[in-house]
């Protein structure tokens, strides 16, 4: 082949003037030297298998010598080709040495007539491939088929852990709904300052306690938690100087007032006396 | 006309030509032409399309004629001609598939209580849950066929009663409805709260075909109603 | 059987049944789901959509008939059945044509050694052509679904192989390879199997998935490149 049996240096287009521009052709649309030398065979109009592959060397090189001569610049693989077959020529014209090394010259003819004849049979069926009548194209399937329609049938899945967990929080739900723990009401320490600031922010003079409270003592079942955390809100106030009570005796209502200036107080000591905190 | 365009067709009906009589080319390229239509196509675009001359309505006519007894049939929509599947095969062009699809919370609630208490009825259902129980719900476990109708409780308003099935076991992996957890297994595996009341308890269900001695058969007709439950199911 | 249906057809084919016989449903449902079909169905499709006991072969064979002379034909490509409008009146509808990328004539060569010679490398085929191969010829191959990378040959340089598609198959009206036009000349001529190594002597094109003796998988990331593999080493 070609490339194996090749043994030429393929750089012959070195040899043009560096200086000439390189004018590159493709050899008339031809598709390699094998496609060249497939040509000029035809025109030898003989079976490809019958064909004189010294005539067809000496074409072709006359081809090349010619596109030479117009400053056709060849691409290097049909140089490569020509100097393979001028190759091939010497050796089919000089008689054979007994022990040369490597293929005949013959071989080497019919090795090549062989490649010719395969890209030829190559070329004749791709034509006929072509040939074929080609879908969507020349011939067509249904232009608007018609839709497999999917009927969905429901698996239903569901895990056991799903099924107990499911049983476990209904049974639950309802015996406990039975014994019902009611939710304990409570007034936390910081809803009882915040009332008890906002309360005091209106009042100028001594209050009593429950009555700031009123307003959130009407749930009787809240009474104790109100008491008790505004009670201890207060201490934290006055114990901050942010307010002022007293109480006459234990269990005696529980007198408060916003804190005032220094000079105020003073003139207030008559009053009720401040308990220590 | 090729050789193989010879071996004709006849129509045998009495309406038709007689089988003599040579298919006209105009049919071959009609329904060559509606064939690979993408959509419908009037009988102005078919005319512009066919050889002058051709009688389009008459072909289309005889073509429509030809295809009426075949699975594939010629109809006009909306003034337009296109090859449709016969009507009476649209089943065949149906594929069934199963999807899998996730028990609703309302449902898996109930078949847990069908599963413990049965055999039970839906007011006791209702009365476990604490919350009445939509139809749609219990024809959803019938669907599934993990539920299935036992029989009539004798009790006033004769109300049928629910239990389980195998499908119910496999489905869940269970050998038997003794497989289902007890009490201290629920509490073990802390689905259960330790607080609950004393006198708690889980019952111990039985599936036993064999009707117990509160259930009467069904009646003829009950079980027409749980094999064709409503295709809708409704949450609860 | 409705009266519509009962108004058959009968086939007036020498080859054929009497036209007195009717025409089996089953003909109906076959060309119902064939017309359906966009694109070909194989038998074992067909089988599993048809009543159980049909002689699907049997039932294609006599719709191929039927349909042989009509402007839809019955064809089998790349082994699936399918309809198709009638090669001779391509004129007819090529209005309705995709315009078709129009090959290089490097690329139709290179198609059919690749279809002819399959499984061949890239360095193969540039030796039947004398020429390298532009990068882009197969390319464009791939591109057109026609050509595939098959796996790479158990040769020096691990080469990538290339084979055919169904879509190939299917695009130029194929059965399979066997039908591929010239083939058995080709193959008379002694020119496919010039260059296979010994032990490998199969001189039949093949696009068997199944990977040959000489060949292995490709390599995760071939099909990526599936649009531009890399460049391989020549192998000779």
């Amino acid at each position: 082949m070609m490339t194996d049996d090749n043994p030429f240096n393929p750089d012959l287009a070195a040899d043009r003037a560096s200086d000439e521009p390189a004018l590159m052709v493709d050899v008339e649309g031809f598709e390699g030297p094998l496609d060249l030398l497939l040509a000029l065979a035809r025109q030898q109009k003989v079976d490809l298998a019958k064909i004189s592959i010294l005539a067809l060397a000496d074409q072709y090189l006359a081809f090349v010598e010619a596109a030479r001569k117009l400053r056709l610049e060849l691409a290097a693989d049909y140089l490569v080709m020509a100097a393979w077959l001028a190759y091939l020529k010497s050796r089919l014209l000089l008689p054979e040495s007994g022990g040369a090394e490597g293929p005949s010259a013959e071989d080497m003819a019919t090795a090549l007539a062989y490649r010719l004849r395969r890209l030829e049979a190559f070329r004749n069926v791709a034509e006929r491939l072509l040939e074929r009548p080609q879908l969507s194209r020349d011939i067509f399937e249904r232009g608007a088929p018609e839709p497999i329609a999917e009927i969905k049938h429901p698996q239903y899945t569901a895990t056991l852990y799903d099924l107990l967990s499911a049983y476990a929080a209904q049974r639950e739900k309802q015996s406990l709904a039975h014994v019902r723990f009611a939710k304990r009401n409570v007034w936390s320490l910081s809803e009882a300052r915040a009332a008890l600031e906002r309360l005091l922010g209106q009042a100028q003079d001594w209050s009593r306690l429950d009555q700031f409270l009123i307003s959130y003592l009407v749930d009787p079942a809240l009474r104790p938690t109100v008491v008790a955390s505004s009670f201890a809100a207060i201490l934290e106030m006055v114990r901050e100087g942010a307010a002022e009570m007293h109480q006459h005796e234990a269990f005696a209502p529980i007198y408060l007032r916003r804190r005032m200036a220094a000079a105020e107080t003073t003139s207030d000591s008559a009053g009720p006396s401040r308990r220590p905190v | 006309m090729t050789s193989v365009a010879k071996r004709r067709l006849a129509i045998a009906g009495d309406e038709m030509e007689p089988m003599s009589e040579t298919r006209p080319e105009e049919l071959r390229l009609l329904e060559a032409l509606l064939f690979a239509a993408g959509e419908p196509l009037d009988e102005k675009t078919l005319a512009a399309r066919l050889p002058a001359g051709v009688d389009v309505r008459a072909t289309l006519e005889r073509l429509k004629a030809e295809y009426a007894p075949r699975g594939v049939n010629l109809v006009r929509v909306a003034g337009k001609w296109g090859f449709r599947t016969a009507g009476d095969l649209s089943w065949l062009l149906t594929k069934d598939s199963v999807v899998p699809r996730k028990l609703s919370r309302a449902a898996i609630e109930t078949l847990a209580i069908v599963a413990y208490h049965q055999p039970v009825t839906r007011a006791e259902i209702e009365e476990i849950r604490g919350i009445s129980t939509a139809k749609g719900t219990l024809d959803v476990l019938l669907e599934t066929g993990w539920v299935r109708l036992r029989g009539r409780r004798k009790a006033p308003g004769r109300p049928v009663t629910y239990g389980t099935t195998e499908a119910f076991l496999s489905h869940f992996g269970l050998d038997s409805l003794d497989d289902l957890p007890g009490l201290d297994e629920l509490k073990g595996s802390g689905l259960l709260d330790g607080r609950l009341p004393s006198g708690f308890t889980v019952p111990m269900p039985s599936d036993d075909p064999a009707l117990r001695e509160d259930e009467d058969p069904l009646e003829p007709g009950d079980l027409d109603l749980g094999l064709a439950p409503p295709p809708e199911r409704i949450e609860d």
